[in-house]
């Protein structure tokens, strides 16, 4: 493990956080190749409030834990669920909550035979390999419902518009986003309700070890939430709803 | 299509990074695999059988094991034995243990390609072993070598798509950044691949002609 | 002339004996096995300087290999090689013999100069610096003395038109005579020639031939294992045949050409064209 | 280490590992089949046919594979061709892999005598003959340990076949991870997977090698 | 027998025709090149039934070229090409000629059989399998009566006890001799050696030369190029010495081996061996 979060304070005065950049609006890479999105900006405000510098390092998915683990890294910050899962997981700490969110269904634009989440029975619908979708729609449809898991949500829209999928299985937010650019595209609003699982909240991740830095973020977040800096970022980010 | 001009405009600079790292990487890994692997190949030529075998399980276990497995070996592994290094060097490290391997192969199999006669000539003359290795077998071997060596190196170079997994930023990796931010898929990913295959083939085409002038002389 | 008798020489007491002066390749006793495979059976020969011995034989008698032994690029099992007074492949360390280390035998081998069936020039290196090369990397001389040598040698085969010409690009024949040359640029003793000219057609094999005759007339010693009955009658002092490891028969062209010779040997050499 | 979580995990990752080693074997089966004839062409003298698969076999061996299956998979339904994922993942890894075959069969049969080839021919015996029953029965020696690196090669590239939704170990051992956040058991024991089964395939092409080179 | 002359036939109509019974290979005005270096010039030469020529000249004259044409294992750039009444490599469809496709060219080449200076014995197949191989995947016979023939072939040569050995388990006198058993095997009508003889030592050499002759006695049509004038001299019927791609002259033994040949061809025999 790399030095505590008070060393990291005297010596350094950076805090490292990695993220994935391929979750927009939540975390994405800019045209001018710099990370940014609500996570991100998030993850600023509170450096700012801890008096830390930040580095953000964009590494695949699969590296984050590793990362955190070997003290690369002092947080992660790319849309990760806090579901009960992690909650339990012997590494790693989860934050207090940051924003709200569910898993609903994203369909084409014209789409008639799917108006609700429910109308996913029979069908052909695609989720990102390891996130949380996989499980609610096993869990939802049992053998009713074909999977098709793919690497990223890019892949996955692209199969949606090819038409070898009928819908694909993702969070409200990341959704909306997609709806926003693309006229061809459309969500389903409500989305899944599945008790512990959808809804859902997201939060950041720091070291089971780092107790420190825990409590430091977690104060830095009730902070912004209290003085409505949450909110507007949020606003900014993800929109009204 | 002007978006996709603007979007490549804006790029510009974020892909020559990503080309630049790529390039950092290569290169640096291709020269300290191709010493490496050279001097494996000297190792497993002159030292006893017993070391040529554990050279061989080297890189058998070098060429079998995954390389992001061995990125994240080096990235992770050395920050645990408490010595963090830059990802750039991490990714170097690993793609100089897989490469080696690579490279030791092509080496010692262009070696057994010089023909024995002349070996049996040069002990007849008394040469010494250094100037006839310097002087006689190491302009064929090269010269043998260098097809599938330049082969490989391409292999090496598509490979190197896999580093951003330790946050190296390169072709592939900025190729999904842009569609993650709204371009499309299909052209950011013909464009990597434009990248690496005219690059590739450049490579080939540069070794084809180095060969026939050789060839030639 | 000298006509050797089958030597039944006592055998090698514990330290070895340097033969008389005037013998330039001795060997005693000389035996070799790979594995259960005894390819030599005890040979004894002696060739005094100046004199040209040929070897025949049938395929896979030893021919090769006995040659390959003189200059230990073969190390015999048992048995002596001596070549100009000096014991090869041995080295005297304290008062006793051990086998000799790389760097010594490396010095042993530069009194043999051997020519090989399939040429085995530097297929990287032009005819001049395949000539030049061992002198220069031995440290015997400068690189512009080895050239200014290796230079006259070519001339001396024929090749000074062709001195820059690649291996592959000179005809066997050419090739056999750069392989004489970078030979002889060691200043050998001995000089070995195995099958020297069975890769070649007639008309290239005489132009070798006419090199190794010429050198045979300037007095160098030279061991030789040829197919060439021709050259063995007119060139050679002595012949050796051998068969299965073993020196059958021994003596002078006359005799082994003669009826006198063993039916063997006349059987081999006889019916040759 | 925590056995009990791998354990739990291992089922999982041993129907990725199936996924994988089947589908290295069919891309090496249908890569050398095809290699092998392609092969020979150009070998004795250069033809159109040979020019044309030279500049193929040389454009294939410069783009990642990653990108063709993607371009595949994803681009052609664009136009109209939807192809299923299995017969995209085994088309696009198959012909990437045809064109490194292809390279090392040739190199084999070059280092066979070329007087081989000629006896045969003037003995008025059909060209596939002479390949296949002269030529590349020699050819093997030279052929099986490039031939089996290449494999190696080949059984890591499976792993890119994840990115048209092919369920196969590396992708598999990812989704564990994202899901429990406990790379490191998983990971290793991936590596451990490939490694096995890289050395499976060498004991395999060792001994068929063995037959064949002695019919 | 027969002493042909250097052929002065007029230049071949465009439609080509048939050679006179009895003449077991005709070659017309056989030119070859290979991109701007001409290799054969223009060659006429006829072989009679059951007559063995033999073709000498210096290296790189050509003589492999024209060997390896007749049975067009290289394709001749102009002229035409005769064996046993049939045009070689050409096909006729429709009234007209056209080069022959891979099938009838096999058809073709089955007619000669080659024999070659390295022997190019089938290094995975053993001394019977390299004989019966080409009959059975031709499709000639059974794989049983393949044998059985092949067996006979063997024995005819002399090596009825090595039929299991794999080639490079064999001398190569003994390779030589079943690359010879392996060609009859197709049962051709003229036989062509290359050099057949000259990897070989003295002895080995001679009991090739055996066979060869033995079959030349059995009246089988055969085109030997061979660096043996011994053979040349007794065997051979005609002698053609070719120089720089063309056929320099042409003659009896008797005549070749006189005072009445051409300076150049008597000192090219004449200082051989
Ligand atoms: N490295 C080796 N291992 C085992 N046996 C060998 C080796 N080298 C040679 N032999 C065997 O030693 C015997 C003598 O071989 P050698 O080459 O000396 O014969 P040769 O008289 O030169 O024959 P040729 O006229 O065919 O060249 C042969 O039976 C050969 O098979
Ligand atoms: N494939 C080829 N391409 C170019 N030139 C060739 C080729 N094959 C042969 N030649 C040239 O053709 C000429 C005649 O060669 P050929 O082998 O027929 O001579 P040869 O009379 O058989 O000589 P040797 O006695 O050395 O066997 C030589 O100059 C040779 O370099
Ligand atoms: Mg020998
Ligand atoms: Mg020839």
């Amino acid at each position: 493990a790399g030095p505590s979060y008070a060393e990291k304070l005297a010596t350094s005065g950076t805090i490292t956080i990695a993220t994935t950049g391929n979750a927009p609006p939540m975390t994405t890479v800019g045209t001018d190749g710099k990370l940014t999105g609500f996570d991100v900006e998030l993850c600023r405000r509170i450096a700012e409030g801890l008096e830390l510098k930040t580095e953000f390092v964009r590494v695949d998915f699969s590296a984050t834990i590793p990362g955190l683990k070997a003290g690369r890294f002092d947080m992660i910050c790319s849309a990760t669920a806090r579901t009960p899962q992690r909650l339990a997981s012997p590494d790693l700490s989860m934050s207090e909550p940051t924003i709200e969110n569910f898993s609903t269904l994203l369909v084409k634009a014209g789409e008639t035979t799917i108006a609700t989440v429910a109308d996913a029975k029979g069908k052909t619908v695609g989720t990102v390999r390891g996130g949380q979708e996989n499980k609610l729609l096993a869990d939802i449809f049992g053998s009713d419902i074909t999977i098709t898991t793919y690497p990223g949500i890019a892949e996955e829209i692209l199969d949606l518009k090819n038409g070898r999928i009928d819908a694909v299985a993702i969070n409200y937010v990341t959704a909306s986003q997609h709806v926003k650019d693309d006229a061809a595209l459309k969500v389903l609003k409500p989305g899944f309700a599945v008790d512990g699982v959808s809804p859902y909240t997201h939060a950041l991740i720091v070291s089971r070890n780092q107790p420190e830095l825990l409590e430091a973020v977690n104060t830095e977040l009730k902070r912004l939430k209290d003085s409505g800096e949450l909110a507007a970022l949020e606003k900014e980010w993800i929109g009204g709803n | 299509m002007s978006a996709f001009m603007t979007a490549v405009a804006d790029g510009f600079p974020v892909f020559g990074q990503a080309l630049l790292n790529a390039f950092i990487l290569l290169a640096t890994s291709c020269v300290l695999s191709t010493f490496l692997g050279a001097l494996l190949c000297v190792v497993d030529i002159c030292a006893h059988r017993s070391v040529g075998l554990l050279v061989r399980i080297y890189s058998w276990l070098a060429q079998t094991t995954p390389p992001l497995i061995l990125l994240f070996l080096a990235f992770y592994g050395s920050t645990m034995m408490g010595r963090a290094i830059s990802p750039m060097t991490a990714a170097i490290i690993a793609f100089v243990f897989f490469a080696t391997a690579y490279y030791f192969e092509i080496f010692r199999a262009s070696y057994e390609g010089v023909p024995r006669g002349q070996f049996e000539a040069a002990r007849a003359l008394g040469i010494p072993p250094l100037p006839f290795a310097t002087g006689v077998v190491v302009p064929q071997v090269i010269r043998i070598a260098a097809g599938p060596f330049v082969g490989r190196t391409t292999v090496l170079f598509k490979e190197t798509s896999l580093a951003s997994a330790i946050s190296v930023s390169e072709i592939m990796s900025t190729a999904s950044a842009y569609i993650y931010s709204g371009a499309s898929p299909l052209l950011m990913v013909a464009i990597a691949g434009g990248i690496y295959a005219v690059i590739n083939i450049a490579l080939i085409a540069l070794e084809k002609h180095l060969t026939r002038k050789a060839a030639a002389a | 002339m000298s006509t050797p008798e089958i030597h039944t020489r006592p055998r090698p007491r514990s330290w070895p004996q340097r033969p008389d002066p005037g013998i330039a390749v001795e060997l005693r006793d000389l035996r070799l096995s790979y594995g259960a495979h005894d390819i030599l059976k005890g040979i004894d020969l002696t060739v005094r300087e100046g004199t040209t011995t040929a070897l025949v034989g049938p395929s896979g008698s030893g021919k090769t290999t006995l040659l390959r032994c003189v200059n230990y690029l073969a190390t015999p099992t048992a048995g002596e090689v001596w070549v100009d007074g000096e014991l090869v492949g041995r080295e005297e360390r304290g008062g006793r013999l051990y086998p000799a280390r790389e760097r010594i035998l490396r010095g042993h081998r530069r009194r043999t100069g051997m020519v090989f069936q399939r040429f085995n020039l530097f297929a990287n290196l032009s005819a001049l610096a395949n000539v030049a090369f061992a002198p220069v990397s031995a440290g015997l001389c400068s690189r512009a003395e080895a050239q200014e040598r290796a230079s006259v040698l070519l001339a001396r085969v024929g090749l000074s038109h062709r001195e820059n010409a690649l291996p592959p690009q000179l005809s066997g024949g050419q090739q056999q005579r750069v392989a004489i040359a970078r030979a002889l640029a060691m200043q050998p003793k001995v000089m070995l020639f195995d099958e020297a000219t069975s890769a070649l057609d007639p008309e290239l094999s005489r132009e070798v031939l006419a090199v190794m005759q010429e050198l045979a007339q300037t007095g160098m010693t030279m061991l030789v294992v040829t197919h060439e009955t021709g050259f063995a009658r007119t060139v050679a002092d002595d012949i050796v045949f051998m068969e299965a490891g073993r020196i059958v028969s021994q003596g002078s062209p006359e005799r082994m050409f003669s009826d006198d010779a063993p039916e063997r040997v006349r059987r081999f050499l006889g019916h040759a064209r | 280490m925590d056995f009990a979580f791998l354990l739990e995990n291992l089922p999982a990752l041993l129907r990725a590992a199936w996924t994988t080693a089947w589908l290295t074997l069919a891309t090496l089966v249908l890569s050398t089949l095809i290699a092998l004839p392609l092969a020979v062409s150009g070998l004795r003298r250069e033809t159109p046919l040979s020019r044309g698969l030279a500049a193929a076999s040389t454009l294939m061996r410069s783009i990642p594979t990653l990108v063709i299956l993607f371009l595949v998979y994803y681009g052609l339904p664009q136009v109209g061709l939807v192809l299923p994922a299995l017969t995209t993942a085994l088309v696009g890894l198959t012909l990437s892999a045809v064109a490194y075959t292809m390279e090392i069969l040739r190199a084999g049969l070059k280092s066979v005598d070329s007087g081989q080839y000629e006896a045969a021919a003037a003995l008025g015996l059909p060209a596939w003959l002479i390949w296949g029953r002269v030529i590349y029965p020699q050819a093997l020696r030279v052929i099986v340990p490039t031939w089996l690196s290449n494999a190696t090669l080949i059984l890591k590239g499976t792993s890119v076949a994840s990115i048209i939704t092919i369920p196969e170990l590396t992708a598999i051992a990812n989704e564990i991870v994202s899901e429990t956040y406990r790379p490191f058991e998983i990971l290793l024991s991936t590596a451990a997977i490939y490694i096995l089964l890289g050395s499976a395939l060498a004991l395999a092409a060792r001994a068929s090698a063995r037959r064949w080179s002695h019919p």
